[in-house]
């Protein structure tokens, strides 16, 4: 459980505007009710299932979960949640759960992009459609599931990159913080991040990558060990914010000014890193919204009209930075 | 009666073997050795900064190390301490408002509160250790997700005093670990506390008949433990000025169990090494903060400690006796 | 004699056994049994659901993958040992068996066998020829298969998929009888436990390590072979519970296993096995196993999504079960004290 | 008597059929020469005695033979051939079986399992019949005249029957060399009979025996010859027949020692019935163990317990002491009630106990030798929880040069220390705490002649100083040397009182005897 705050986290353009696919990001080819070969449902009236995949103590998560909570009832729904704790296996006896429950649809946050197979598979059976949201499975779209609603985790390790070559006029020497190892997430994120510097920053150059867990106390630690043994580090790039707020406490602990002699990037959009960048002590982050609600809602219906629903649904993720954080504080979550 | 003291032909001196000095010295050793490494391939490490960074990273795990290992000392062992450092951060924000002094107090007191209960359960139902910290390890760190929910940040300016200041160049965190160090070892070498810690670790159907109060012994045992676990927590929270129900003090038990063990305290009870354990945390802290500074990798880093746990035990037990 | 007259008084008393120590010894014996079926019974008259041969094939099925860890677990803890290590490993069996799988069947379950048992063998060497205790060992070896399984896999972030055309995928799909074959294999890997345990006398032997381990030297017992036999093989069933795991998620997910020791260990001490090593039961393990399986059912079923309530009940579960344990064992001793020499129908010791 | 091994003179079949034979053995622990070129040699089908003083080596030369040690030098032969134990099984798998001082079987399991752990009978497809198991293991046990169910846990019997089952398991192993480390020290007279007979059987069938034990008397009944161990060193070796008490003793000691008779208690019968009554205890029962026991004891009177196995003598003192959950009954000392149930009320009100089970209820491993005799005394030698290293370092020196316990240094492992010397450090545990009551389990046992009389000598020297003494021994003449009075137990309840004059062997033997067949 210690790689609670998987941060798909999300992000922050927020509020209504956030529910906008990001047109740009649908792509790919397309699904309708006949290629997916279901009945059509009412939704109003209709019990939706969600597996949420870790706990919400998240940040990121509530937000996710409640999202979802307030469009089914507005959408009159009925919306059984459960909780997989961040494991695998317990996630695909959810689903079973549920789909043993009769429900008619189900939305499903997975633990993992890989091994949901056989949870997918009762669901083909029983002819419930499968929204996967904020993290992509590898299974086969409109097939094994309907679509996938979420981010684009490479892009927004590239979008950091760019707010940090932006922040320190692209030349710095960057500490990466990664998060939890073995989460896609967190390859993602640092995949887009490093292959932007690579092809765009010649003058940034990554002094070290160590991972701190998506926590803020570990965050805080790895970053007080690296500016002591490189001092020359002058910008952080965290995977989280909770990181790159651990990252601003070392580097005051440290005697330098977080913002200005150590620039920090991170992605997710809550609350205090947005508050920290108002307050000048950070410098951008990218957001990864989790307000999945209304779009997912908005597909579903749209499944059921008929129409063609695109493979992936990308979610317009905001970003927050000095110039904008301030006006834009209250989309933060 | 007076006849025969004097033929004894035991002598009188022993050298001590090679084997018992590095068993009794050998964490010193490796620490030393550790230093003088770092000294040639990392760079900067002997600055003051970063020596006081060691010492800062040091003082949580070593804080709740010093309650560990007094609960080893009696055959038990204590699961619970990174929820319950979890637990007194979680209910710290709730009492911010009356005032840091009372809210750390309130925080602190929760682990004591926990340490009770294990206690209870330990002594008075005969509950094994590892069971009944278990179950708080599990259960506790549910409870302060629940109590705290999200990671709070804390704005209080005596917290961030306590997290980040110094009295005469000495943060205080370090400061604290310093003078609990010199009680822990106070109590353990110089009170009948100690002696009767050990004596219960060490035979526990002895320590009774000798009049030993077994249960109050044990529950004491296993308040200090929650209260050191607590302000480790306290300290944590305060450093970085959050928190974090969620991941403060997640594995710690795993940490202090090998800063004592690394330290040359027996699994098996019956004796309590403090220093000993300032030397396992210090090491330990080491290592880690090498991996870092040399940006090894996730699986390598594991890798690494793995070992390097493995060989400090080792140099401390040496071979099994035949 | 009075050796004699003590049991003399012991035999004819055995009749008068009181009601309330029969039930208490039951119960202490079969505590979490016992509470397994009134929860069983109960939440099939609250729920109409749980009882579904649906719900339940699923809870077993859930319980298959957690049971061979316990079932290797239990052992090591008959021998007054530990080991933390079964998490870790378990991820790198699953990760090692998708890995292998594109090698075919034998070398998806075998190279994960192997190589756990292998990584066991090394801890249980570590552990029978020092004396370094086998927390700090295996804790070590949470530490090290861990590290392996990100150095295998990039550090974490490439996941093997087992191909969709894969014999391998039968072995967490298939079923025989109405069974699955993970359940099957829950079933004679227990009933083999417990033939070991009652009727071998590598079964006493590790009996004897936990209660006595200077004893078992002295009696000449090969404390060193059994040592190192019990952790490869608790690295052996972590590994193929990792395979089936694989099998069961067509894949190898880097991420499995965190703290899975933790739940596998609570799993053995609901099943009433001490801890210190010495006694205990096989069949009790699975018992705790799938006790723990049902309070999740049973959690989700009563909405209690949010995680944190969750393992507040895990934990005070496990403190219920454990006092419960203690109490009934108490009021057993005191009617079995009540007695003269009644030591002669006390529990039966293996 | 001199300090010749005598090595092959004479016996014409020596040479041919050593059964175990180890030549210039040196041992040493952490620095302590504990062996020194000790030479050994076992015939077949004699009964061979090692006798020497409390950490004389005995026990180590025992372990250095079979495995548990390794010796630094030196050799070992079996039957003719040189051999190398690097483990107890090798020695145990070449025939040589050990019933081991401390007794070590595994008290979680069945007493079946415990005699043929490792070897137990095989059924069908190599699985344990463990019918076969139980039926054996009984037949075993009946043989050996004790009877208890082989199915019961080992761990609830008494120490006495333990030692039955370890000897059990050694004679079932068909053995060549038995070796037995003082296998009497907590058995009845009737078990040792059995023991011996047992023991003269497997020397009949040419089985070589070593027997170890401090109860001299023993010695002569069994043994056909004897090694004397002093200071690691062999001092005599020859046919059993050749010495004398005296000279035995002073070989082993090194010196002359005066015995007064058997023991060394004065005959000066103090039971004046003017002297205040300090322990009063009324109606003592615990459920299944004792019922409606009084005991009372005067001061400077020594009161025995008499009894066989499991007749709750050690309950009885337990119950006085606290220790044991008692039902009912009253403790008054010096007139004042004490608490029921409550060590520290004990040990305040002035009593002590000294335990019978020295390993496993009286020594802390860990501690220091020092601190094992501050254990009682805890408050005594601090202020408000803090040490004073002044008044302990004078008890503890005190003591040490009083009882002459050999120790390098007080701050030395008590585990460390030969048995007797550990009991010792015990008894100046309990001294320290200055009792009105002193209760002692089985205070002899295990503990060489010296010693032995050196603490008789000190109770009766306690008891002269107003002391009350409640004394239980399983050696009955000490017992009536010892004692004022005696309460023979029968069954947890007091059967017969013997008082005065009815102080004697045979009063106390057929009051035994009569106990025991009811
Ligand atoms: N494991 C050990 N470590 C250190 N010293 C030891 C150890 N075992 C024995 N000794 C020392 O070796 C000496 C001989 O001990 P041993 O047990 O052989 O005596 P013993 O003749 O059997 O005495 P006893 O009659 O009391 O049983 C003692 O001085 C003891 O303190
Ligand atoms: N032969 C036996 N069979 C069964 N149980 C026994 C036997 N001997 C002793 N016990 C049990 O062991 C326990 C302790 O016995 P123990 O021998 O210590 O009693 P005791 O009267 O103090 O004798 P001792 O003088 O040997 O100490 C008692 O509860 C008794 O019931
Ligand atoms: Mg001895
Ligand atoms: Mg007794």
């Amino acid at each position: 459980t210690n790689e609670g705050s998987d941060p798909e986290a999300s992000g922050g353009s927020g509020g209504e505007a956030a529910q906008a696919a990001d047109s740009a990001g649908s792509s790919g080819p397309t699904c309708t009710m006949d290629d997916y070969g279901v009945d059509k449902v009412d939704i109003k009236g209709a019990k939706v299932g969600f597996s949420q995949s870790e706990p919400d103590s998240a940040s990121f998560r509530a937000a996710e979960t409640k999202s979802l909570k307030d469009t089914a009832k507005d959408a009159g729904a009925d919306l059984v949640v459960t909780n997989a704790n961040n494991e695998l296996p317990k996630q695909i006896s959810d689903i079973e759960n549920l789909l043993s429950q009769d429900v008619d649809m189900l939305v499903i946050a997975p633990v993992n992009s890989d091994g949901l197979d056989s949870a997918l598979n009762a669901a083909k059976k029983k002819k419930v459609p499968v929204v996967t949201i904020d993290r992509k499975v590898t299974n086969k779209s409109c097939d094994d599931y309907l679509t996938f609603i979420g981010s684009d985790f490479v892009k927004q390790g590239e979008r950091a990159a760019d707010a940090l070559a932006e922040a320190t006029d692209s030349k710095a020497k960057v500490a990466v913080l990664l998060g939890p190892s073995g989460n896609n997430v967190t390859d993602g994120r640092q995949k887009g991040f490093k292959d932007q510097v690579k092809a765009e920053y010649p003058d940034i150059e990554i002094v070290a990558e160590q991972t701190a867990n998506a926590s803020r106390s570990e965050g805080q630690e790895v970053t007080a060990q690296l500016l002591q043994s490189n001092p020359e580090i002058d910008a952080v790039y965290a995977f989280n914010d909770e990181e790159g707020l651990g990252a601003m406490a070392a580097i005051q602990e440290a005697g330098k000014e977080p913002g200005k002699d150590v620039k920090i990037v991170s992605i997710d959009g809550t609350k205090n890193a947005v508050d920290a960048i108002v307050a000048g002590k950070y410098n951008a982050v990218i957001e990864s919204n989790p307000r999945f609600g209304p779009l997912v809602f908005d597909t579903l219906s749209k499944f059921y009209s008929g129409e063609e629903i695109p493979e992936d649904i990308i979610i317009k993720d905001g970003e927050y930075t000095p110039d904008n954080a301030e006006e834009q504080a209250g989309q933060a979550f | 009666m007076k006849a025969s003291p004097t033929t004894a032909s035991v002598p009188v001196k022993r050298s001590m073997s090679v084997r018992a000095w590095i068993a009794n010295y050998g964490v010193y050793v490796a620490l030393a050795l550790m230093v003088v490494i770092n000294a040639i391939i990392t760079p900067h490490f002997l600055t003051v900064a970063n020596l006081r960074l060691q010492l800062i990273q040091t003082a949580p795990v070593l804080i709740v190390a010093l309650g560990m290992a007094m609960v080893i000392g009696t055959k038990g062992i204590d699961l619970s301490v990174g929820s319950v450092m979890a637990l007194s951060a979680a209910i710290m924000p709730l009492y911010i408002g009356y005032g840091t002094v009372p809210a750390i107090l309130v925080g602190i007191a929760a682990g004591g509160l926990s340490g009770l209960m294990i206690g209870a359960l330990v002594s008075y139902f005969g509950i094994q250790p590892i069971v009944a910290t278990l179950a708080v390890l599990i259960g506790g760190r549910g409870l302060a997700n629940v109590i705290g929910g999200e990671i709070k940040n804390l704005s209080d300016p005596g917290l961030a005093v306590l997290g980040s200041g110094s009295l005469l160049g000495i943060p205080y965190s370090v400061l604290s670990a310093v003078i609990l160090v010199l009680v822990a070892a106070f109590l353990m070498r110089r009170t009948t506390f100690g002696i009767m810690v050990e004596a219960i670790g060490g035979n526990k159907k002895a320590a009774e008949l000798a009049g030993i109060r077994i249960k109050s012994v044990l529950v004491s045992v296993y308040v200090l433990s929650g209260l050191l676990a607590a302000c480790a927590g306290v300290l944590v929270a305060a450093r970085s000025s959050a928190s974090d129900p969620r991941t403060l003090g997640l594995l710690m038990e795993l940490s202090a169990i090998a800063a004592v063990v690394i330290g040359g305290t027996s699994l098996a009870g019956g004796k309590v090494r403090i220093l000993g354990t300032v030397g396992g945390a210090l090491l330990m802290q080491l290592i880690v903060s090498t991996l870092v500074s040399h940006n090894i990798p996730d699986s390598v880093s594991q890798m690494v400690q793995a070992i390097v746990i493995v060989v400090a035990v080792a140099l401390q037990v040496g071979r099994r006796k035949t | 004699m009075s050796t004699t007259s003590t049991t003399e008084a012991a035999l004819a008393d055995a009749g008068r056994r009181s009601r309330v120590e029969k039930l208490a010894r039951l119960t202490q014996r079969n505590g979490a049994l016992v509470i397994l079926l009134c929860l069983i019974v109960v939440s099939a008259f609250a729920f109409p659901t749980f009882a579904s041969a649906g719900n339940l094939s699923q809870i077993a099925l859930q319980a298959a993958f957690l049971a061979p860890v316990a079932l290797g677990l239990t052992f090591v803890i008959f021998t007054g040992g530990i080991d933390l290590s079964v998490g870790s490993v378990f991820a790198l069996g699953g990760v090692l068996a998708a890995w292998a799988s594109q090698y075919g069947f034998l070398a998806a379950l075998l190279v994960p066998l192997i190589v756990c048992t292998l990584i066991g063998l090394v801890q249980g060497a570590i552990v029978a020829f020092t004396s370094i205790p086998s927390f700090i060992v295996t804790l070590a070896g949470l530490l090290f298969a861990r590290g392996l399984l990100l150095a295998l896999t990039e550090e974490g972030s490439e996941t093997y998929k087992v191909p969709g055309d894969s014999a391998f995928l039968e072995l967490s799909r298939g079923s025989f009888l109405g069974l699955g074959f993970p359940v099957w294999n829950v079933i004679v890997l227990f009933a083999i436990g417990v033939l070991v345990l009652h009727r071998t006398s590598y079964g006493s032997t590790l009996l004897a390590i936990g209660g006595q381990p200077d004893a078992a030297r002295l009696m000449g017992l090969p404390v060193l072979r059994s040592t190192l036999i019990v952790f490869a093989v608790s690295g052996t069933m972590a590994g193929l519970a990792g395979a089936l795991t694989a099998s069961y998620t067509a894949s190898g997910v880097t991420t499995l296993g965190v703290g899975l020791e933790l739940t596998a260990i609570a799993a053995v001490v609901l099943g009433g096995t001490l801890l210190t090593g010495g006694a205990g039961t096989v069949v009790g393990s699975l018992v705790g196993v799938v006790l723990l399986q049902v309070v999740a059912n049973l959690i989700n079923r009563m909405g209690l999504t949010n995680s944190n309530w969750q393992a507040v009940v895990n934990g005070a579960v496990l403190l219920v079960v454990a006092v419960a344990q203690v109490l009934l064992s108490r009021v057993q001793a005191q009617e079995r004290q009540r007695r003269r020499g009644g030591e002669a129908d006390a529990p039966k010791p293996i | 008597m001199t300090d010749t091994s005598q090595q092959g003179p004479a016996q014409p079949h020596e040479e041919a059929a050593l059964a175990l034979a180890a030549r210039g053995l040196n041992k040493s622990f952490s620095g302590v020469h504990v062996l020194h070129d000790v030479d050994f040699s076992l015939r077949p089908g004699t009964i061979h005695t090692v006798v020497g003083e409390n950490g004389a080596g005995k026990s180590t030369l025992i372990k250095s033979l079979t495995g548990v040690y390794q010796a630094e030098t030196g050799c070992i032969e079996l039957a003719g051939s040189e051999v190398r134990f690097n483990h107890p099984s090798q020695a145990q798998d070449a025939g040589i079986s050990t019933v081991y001082q401390e007794v070590n079987l595994v008290p979680l399991l069945s007493v079946a399992r415990n005699i043929f752990l490792g070897r137990e009978p095989r059924g069908r497809l190599g699985l344990i019949d463990v019918r076969a198991l139980n039926r054996k293991a009984a037949e075993v046990v009946q043989d050996l005249g004790i009877d208890v169910d082989v199915t019961a846990e080992l761990g609830a019997l008494g120490l006495g029957v333990q030692q039955m089952i370890a000897l059990a398991r050694a004679v079932t192993t068909e053995a060549r060399v038995v070796i037995m480390d003082e296998p009497t020290s907590s058995l009845e007279r009737r078990e040792v009979e059995v023991l011996f007979s047992v023991a003269r059987r497997l020397r009949d069938q040419g089985v070589g025996i070593v027997f170890i034990s401090h109860r001299l008397d023993e010695l002569w009944e069994l043994c056909d010859e004897v090694t004397i161990l002093r200071d690691g060193r062999v001092v005599h070796t020859g046919p059993m027949h050749e010495l004398d008490r005296r000279s035995l003793i002073s070989a082993m000691l090194g010196r002359d020692i005066t015995e007064h008779g058997v023991t060394s208690f004065t005959d000066t019968d103090v039971s004046e019935t003017t002297a205040e009554v300090v322990l009063e205890a009324k109606d003592l029962s615990a459920p299944g163990r004792l019922q409606s026991v009084d005991v009372s004891v005067r001061a400077g009177e020594i009161v025995g317990l008499a009894g066989l196995l499991g007749s709750g003598r050690s309950e009885t003192v337990k119950a006085i002491y606290g220790g044991l959950d008692t039902s009912s009954g009253q403790i008054t000392v010096k007139g004042g009630p004490v608490r029921r149930g409550s060590v520290p009320a004990a040990l305040r009100a002035g009593i002590a106990l000294l335990s019978e089970d020295r390993k496993a209820e009286g020594i802390v491993p860990e501690l220091s030798v020092r601190d094992n005799i501050i254990l009682g005394i805890l408050p005594r030698v601090s202020n408000a929880g803090v040490l004073s290293n002044r008044r302990i370092d004078e008890l503890v020196d005190r003591w040490i040069r009083r009882l002459g316990i050999k120790v390098s240094s007080t701050r030395q492992l008590i585990s460390e220390l030969s048995g007797g010397n550990q009991q010792k450090v015990l008894i100046a545990r309990w001294l320290c705490t200055e009792p009105s009551v002193f209760l002692l389990d089985e205070p002899t046992r295990g503990i060489d002649v010296g010693a032995k009389q050196e603490v008789q000598a000190l109770i009766d020297e306690l008891a002269e100083k107003g002391m009350a003494v409640v004394l239980i021994s399983s050696e009955t003449e000490e017992l009536v040397a010892g004692s004022d009075s005696i309460l023979v137990l029968r069954d947890g309840e007091v059967s017969e009182i013997l008082t005065d004059d009815q102080v004697d062997n045979s009063r106390l033997l057929s009051a035994l005897v009569d106990g025991g067949q009811r």
